[in-house]
C-alpha cells in the first residue's frame, strides 16, 4: 500500500477531493488550518480569517493503481494552484 | 488640517488597540490571538454591522431620491476606481498582479467603514443607515471588474484550463461569504425592522451594545496582522507602497467630490469617502486566490493590510473628514 | 391552521438566518463557521438556558403539583417515544439502527426548545421556567430505552466484547455533555436565586441579554449544517424521509393531548409539544456512537438536523402552537 | 524505527491511548480536528460540534516489537469504532 | 473564621461552575471547551480587567500618597515572595525547579484576583481601580526573580548554549502576552477615561456587563482543567503539595500585614493579600518553558492550576477576609 | 527526496523555523495545536490557554544533503526543549 501527502491551499480542497473520489480511493483524512511556505507563497495562522485561508493537509492510503489513475489530475490542481505531493510506502497493521 | 482630528482619532480606544497590537509584534512579544478567533470577530461584525444597516435603511426608507443616488454612485466608483487603479499599476505589473490589486483597491473594507462610524460618533456627527447599503454594494463590482480585466486583457497568456467563465466570475463576485453574509444581514435586518420591532429590541444587546468591543478586540487583532506584513511589505518595493499610500488619497478625493455633487451631509460624504479609499482584504483576496493565481497573493494582501488600512483608521480617517469639513459646506448646496 | 402564526414565525431573524444559512450552501457560499466556534455558541445557549430555567424553577417552585406531574409526564414520554419509534422502524431497520435512531426521536433539541421560546416571546404567551426542567429530564431517558433496546433485543448479533454493562448505559445517558451541563446549569441557577439575588443581576447581561443574538448566529450556522445534510438524505430513502417529518407531527399529538389533560397554559402546552416533537443531535448520536457503533451515524444525523430541526423551527411550532389553540381552551379545563 | 499512523474518532481516543500506554510506547502525538471519508462513514468539519466529533490522527514512532505488542488491540478498537492504521519506516535524525 | 464568608463564597455561581468543572471531569463526562475557546476567555478578561484598571486608576488618581505606597509594596513582594520560596524549595528540589516554582508562586493569578473583586462585590465592600495596577505591577519582577536565580545559582551547571542573557531575561518579564495585553488594556483604559469618557461608555456593555459572565464560562473550565492536574498531583509528592498549600497561607499572612502597615481599606487589603497568595499559571510557566527548559512544567502548572488555584477560589478567599477583618480595622490605623 | 517529521513544542517553532531557513529547505508544512506525550512531558489540549501551548508538527519534503546541513542545528534546539525528529523516504508524485 501506499501514503500519498498532499498539502495545498484550503481554497483547493473541494478540486482535490473531486478529484479523490473520482478516482475511488478507500479513504482519505484531511487536516486544515496548516500553515507553511512553499517555493514563493508563505501561509501564516494570523492570515487565516481573511480570504486566503490557511493550508489542508490531506493523507491517501491506497493501492499504487489509484495514485496513477489521478495523477495527472492532482498535478493539473497543484500547478496551477500551488502545493505539493509526496509518495511513500505503508503496511497496514 | 485640523490636528485635533487626528489627536481625538488616534485615542479612540478602537485605534490605540490596534497600535497596541503593532507593538506586540514589534516587541516580539508572545501574545497571540489564534485561529479562529479573529474569524469570529470578523463574522460577528460583518453580521452586526449589516443588521443595523438593514434597520437603518427601514428607518430612512429605500426608495428617496439621495439613497438611490447615493447608491448608485456608490456602485459606478466601485467600477472605475479598479480601472483607474489597473492603468496605473500596468506601469510596473503585469496583467493579473494589477488586475489583482485593482480590484482590492475598488472593493471596501468593513472595518475601515466602522472605524470612520466610530469616529463620527466621537464626533457627535450623525449619518445614515442608507451608507451601510453602499457598503454592502461596493463589495462585488470592483471584484467583477478585475476578473473581467483579467479575462479580456490576458487571453493568451492563460492555458485552458485557466479560462475564466462568466458564471464563476458572478460567483465569486456575489457569493464571496463576506459579501454574502453582508448584504444577507441587511436583508434580515431591514424585514425584522419592518414587521417585528420587538425582535429588533431582543438583538439589541448582541448587535448594538456588544459591537464597540468587539470592534477594539478585532482591532487588536488587525494592529498584530499589520505589523506582521512589514517584512513582506519591504520586497514589494517602493512603487507598491507609494500606490498603498497615494491610491487611497487620489480615491477619496475623487470620493469627495463626487459627495458634494451629491449633496450628502458630512457624516455621510466621510462615509462614502471611506468607502473609496478604503481596500479590501475579505472578499476581494478570496476572489482572487481561486480565479486568478498567477497574481502574487503577497502583493494584494500585504499593501491592503499592512499600509492602507493602518494609515486610513489612524490618519486617513480625520485627514478625509478635514477635506469633507473644508469642501462641503454643512448646510446642503 | 393559521397562515399568520406561520408567517410571523418565518420573519423572526432566528428563522431568518437559519434560511440564510441554507441558502448559502445552497448557493456554493463560501461562508464558513469554522469548529469550534459552533461548539462556543452551543454550550453557550445550553449553559444560558439552563442557569434561565434554573432560575425559572426557583421562582415557580419546584413541589407544586402541576410542576412535578408535568415533569413525569414529560420523563414518560421520553421512555414511550422511542418504544414507539422502534416498532415503526423495524419495520425497515435492523435492531441497531432502530434503537440509535429512535433514541433520537425520544430525547429533545435544546434549540428546537429555544425557538419555541422565542416564538412564545414574539407572541406575548408566558410560559414557565420549570418547562425548562423537563427539557433537560427529556435527554437521558430515550438514551436509556435505546440502549436498553440494543442490550435486550440484540443479544445475538453482536459479539462478546460488544456487550453493554448497564454502568456505561447509565454513563452514557446521564454523563453526556450536553445533558450535564444543562443539568449543572440549571442547578446552579436554581441556587443562585436561592441564595444571591444580585449574583443573577450580574449574570443577566451574559445569559439573558446576549442569548438572543447569539441564538441567531447559532441558527445561521445550523442552517448551514442542515443543508449539508440534504445530499446523504436522499442516501436515506423515503422511508426514513417520511419518518423524519410523519414522527414528529404524531410525537406532537400525542404531546397535546397529555398537555391537555395536564392543564397546562397554552404557553407550557407548546413547549410539551416541541419538546415530544424534537429530536436530538447532540446527547443521542454522543451516546450511540460510543455504544452501538453497528448502527450508521448517519441515519440518525441526516434525519435528525437535515429534516426534523428545520421543519420543526420553520413549520413545526407555529402548526404546533394553532394546534395548541384548538385543542386547549386558554382558560384551564 | 517504525512509524504507526492512527486515524479514528476521536471517541476512541482514550481507548486507543491506553492501548498504547499499555504497551509502553515512548510517545505519541495527537491532532484532533481532522475530518475525512473511510469505507462508509463521512467525518465533515460542520458536524464535529454535535456529539459525533472529528477524527484524531495519532502518530507513534517506535521498535516493531511495540507494535507487535499492541496490534491485536489496535485492531480490535477499530474493528469495533472503525478508523485506520498504517506502518511505515523512519530514521531517527 | 466565619463560616458564613465561606459559605457565601461556596455559593456564588463562579464557585459553582467551578466545582460543575471539577465533577465533569471526576465523572468522567465527555462535556468538552475545546481549544482556543478557553484562550478567547482568557483574553477577554485580561483586556477586560485591564481597561476597568485603567479607568479606576483614572478616577482614584495615580500620585496620590497610598497609591504609590501600595503599588511600590505590591512589586517589593513579588521581588521577595520568590526569594523565600525559593529557599523553602531548595530543600528538595534543585536550582531550576525551585527557581521555575518560586517564580510561579511569587507572581499572580489574575482570574483568583477577579474572584476575589467577585467576592467583595457580593459582600457589597469597595475597593479601588489602582489594585489592578498592583495586579499589573506584580506579574513581571517575580519572573526576572526567578530567571536571576537560575542565572546565578546554577551557572556551571548549564551548557553555553543555556546561558541565560539579561536581554531575554527582560523580554520573557515584560513581553509576555498576557503580561503585555493585561498592561496595555490598563493603559488604553485610562487614557480613554481621561480624553473620552463617551468611549468608555460605549465599552461598558463589552467590558463591564458581559465579565461575570465570561468569567463563571471560564471557571468552569478552570474546573475541569485543575481537575485534570490531579493525576499528576500525586506524582508531584507530598512535600510540593503542602508547599501548593501553605506558602499561599504564609503569603497571604506577610501581606495581611503589609496591608495594615499601608493603612488600606479593607476591600484593597483583601485584593493585596490575594495577589501575595495566588500563583500565576499564564505568564509564569511561558516564561519559564523558554528559558529554563530543565524545570518540569509539571511541577509548577500542576501545583497552580490543580491545587493553589483551587484552594485560593474556594477556601482561599474567605479565609483572608477573615484574617483582614481580624487584623486591619475598619477605620483607618 | 525524504519527508522529515519533527514534532516539538509551540513554543520552539521560531527556532526551529529559522533553522530550516538557514538551510535553505524548498519549504515546510507546520501543523499547530498537536497534543501528545514523549519520554517525561505530556502535553494536554486543556493546557493549550496557558502559557505552555500545545505541540507543532512541521513536515519538510527536501532532499537528503539539506537535511545533513540541518541535522546538527535541529539536534541541538530539540535536545534543549525536547520533542523528535524522524526522517523517512518520500517520492514526489
Ligand atoms: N518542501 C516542502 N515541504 C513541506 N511542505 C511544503 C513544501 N513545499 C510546499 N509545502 C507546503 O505547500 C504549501 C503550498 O505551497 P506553494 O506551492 O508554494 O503554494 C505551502 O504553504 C507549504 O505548507
Ligand atoms: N484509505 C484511507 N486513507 C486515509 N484516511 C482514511 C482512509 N480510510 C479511512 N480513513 C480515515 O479514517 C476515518 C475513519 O474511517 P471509517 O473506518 O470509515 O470510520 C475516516 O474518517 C478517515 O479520516
Ligand atoms: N515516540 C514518539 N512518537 C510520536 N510522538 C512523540 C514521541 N515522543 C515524543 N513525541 C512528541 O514530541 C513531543 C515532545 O516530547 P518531549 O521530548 O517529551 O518533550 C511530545 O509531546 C509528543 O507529541
Ligand atoms: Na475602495
Ligand atoms: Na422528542
Ligand atoms: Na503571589
Amino acid at each position: 500500500m501506499k501514503r500519498l501527502d498532499l498539502i495545498f491551499s484550503e481554497r483547493e480542497l473541494q478540486a482535490i477531493l473531486n478529484t479523490l473520489e473520482k478516482a475511488n480511493v478507500p479513504g482519505y483524512t484531511v487536516m486544515k488550518h496548516a500553515t507553511g511556505r512553499g517555493p514563493e507563497r508563505v501561509v501564516t495562522e494570523d492570515m487565516e480569517f481573511t480570504g486566503l485561508g490557511a493550508n489542508a493537509h490531506v493523507i491517501v492510503f491506497c493501492e499504487q493503481e489509484i495514485i496513477e489513475k489521478m495523477r495527472e489530475d492532482i498535478r493539473s490542481v497543484l500547478s496551477y494552484y500551488g502545493g505539493v505531493a509526496y509518495i511513500s510506502e505503508a503496511t497496514p497493521l | 488640517m485640523e490636528l485635533n482630528l487626528l489627536l481625538q482619532n488616534i485615542f479612540a480606544p478602537t485605534v490605540l488597540f490596534f497600535f497596541i497590537g503593532v507593538i506586540a509584534v514589534l516587541c516580539k512579544s508572545d501574545l497571540e490571538i489564534p485561529a479562529p478567533l479573529p474569524k469570529l470577530f470578523s463574522l460577528y461584525l460583518l453580521l452586526a454591522i449589516g443588521f443595523k444597516g438593514g434597520i437603518g435603511i427601514q428607518k430612512s426608507g429605500l426608495f428617496n431620491d439621495q439613497v438611490l443616488l447615493t447608491l448608485s454612485a456608490a456602485v459606478v466608483m466601485s467600477l472605475l476606481i479598479p480601472l483607474l487603479g489597473f492603468v496605473i499599476l500596468r506601469l510596473k505589473f503585469n496583467v493579473f498582479n494589477s488586475a489583482a490589486i485593482a480590484a482590492a483597491y475598488g472593493s471596501i473594507s468593513a472595518v475601515t467603514f466602522i472605524s470612520a462610524e466610530s469616529f463620527l460618533n466621537s464626533q457627535s456627527i450623525s449619518s445614515d443607515g442608507f451608507m451601510i447599503g453602499a457598503l454592502a454594494l461596493m463589495e462585488s463590482p470592483a471584484i467583477l471588474v478585475g476578473l473581467l480585466l483579467v479575462k479580456y486583457a490576458a487571453p493568451k497568456d492563460r492555458p485552458d484550463s485557466r479560462k475564466l467563465h462568466l458564471g464563476s466570475i458572478l460567483h465569486e463576485s456575489f457569493l464571496n461569504g463576506s459579501v454574502f453574509l453582508l448584504l444577507a444581514s441587511l436583508i434580515i435586518g431591514f424585514l425584522t425592522a419592518l414587521s417585528n420591532p420587538l425582535a429588533v429590541e431582543k438583538m439589541k444587546p448582541f448587535t448594538h451594545s456588544l459591537f464597540y468591543g468587539v470592534e477594539c478586540f478585532f482591532l487588536l487583532d488587525m494592529g498584530m496582522v499589520a505589523a506582521q506584513r512589514l517584512p513582506s511589505l519591504k520586497k514589494a518595493g517602493s512603487f507598491l507602497i507609494s500606490f498603498a499610500i497615494l491610491m487611497p488619497i487620489f480615491n477619496a478625493l475623487i470620493g469627495v467630490l463626487v459627495a458634494r455633487s451629491l449633496a450628502l451631509d458630512p457624516g455621510n460624504a466621510l462615509l462614502f469617502v471611506v468607502l473609496c479609499a478604503s481596500a479590501s482584504y475579505l472578499a476581494v483576496p478570496a476572489a482572487m486566490r481561486m480565479t486568478v493565481p498567477e497574481a502574487r497573493s503577497s502583493y494584494y494582501i500585504s499593501t491592503t493590510l499592512g499600509l492602507t488600512f493602518p494609515f486610513n483608521i489612524v490618519l486617513g480617517i480625520p485627514i478625509y473628514m478635514s477635506l469633507v469639513n473644508k469642501i462641503i459646506p454643512t448646510s446642503p448646496l
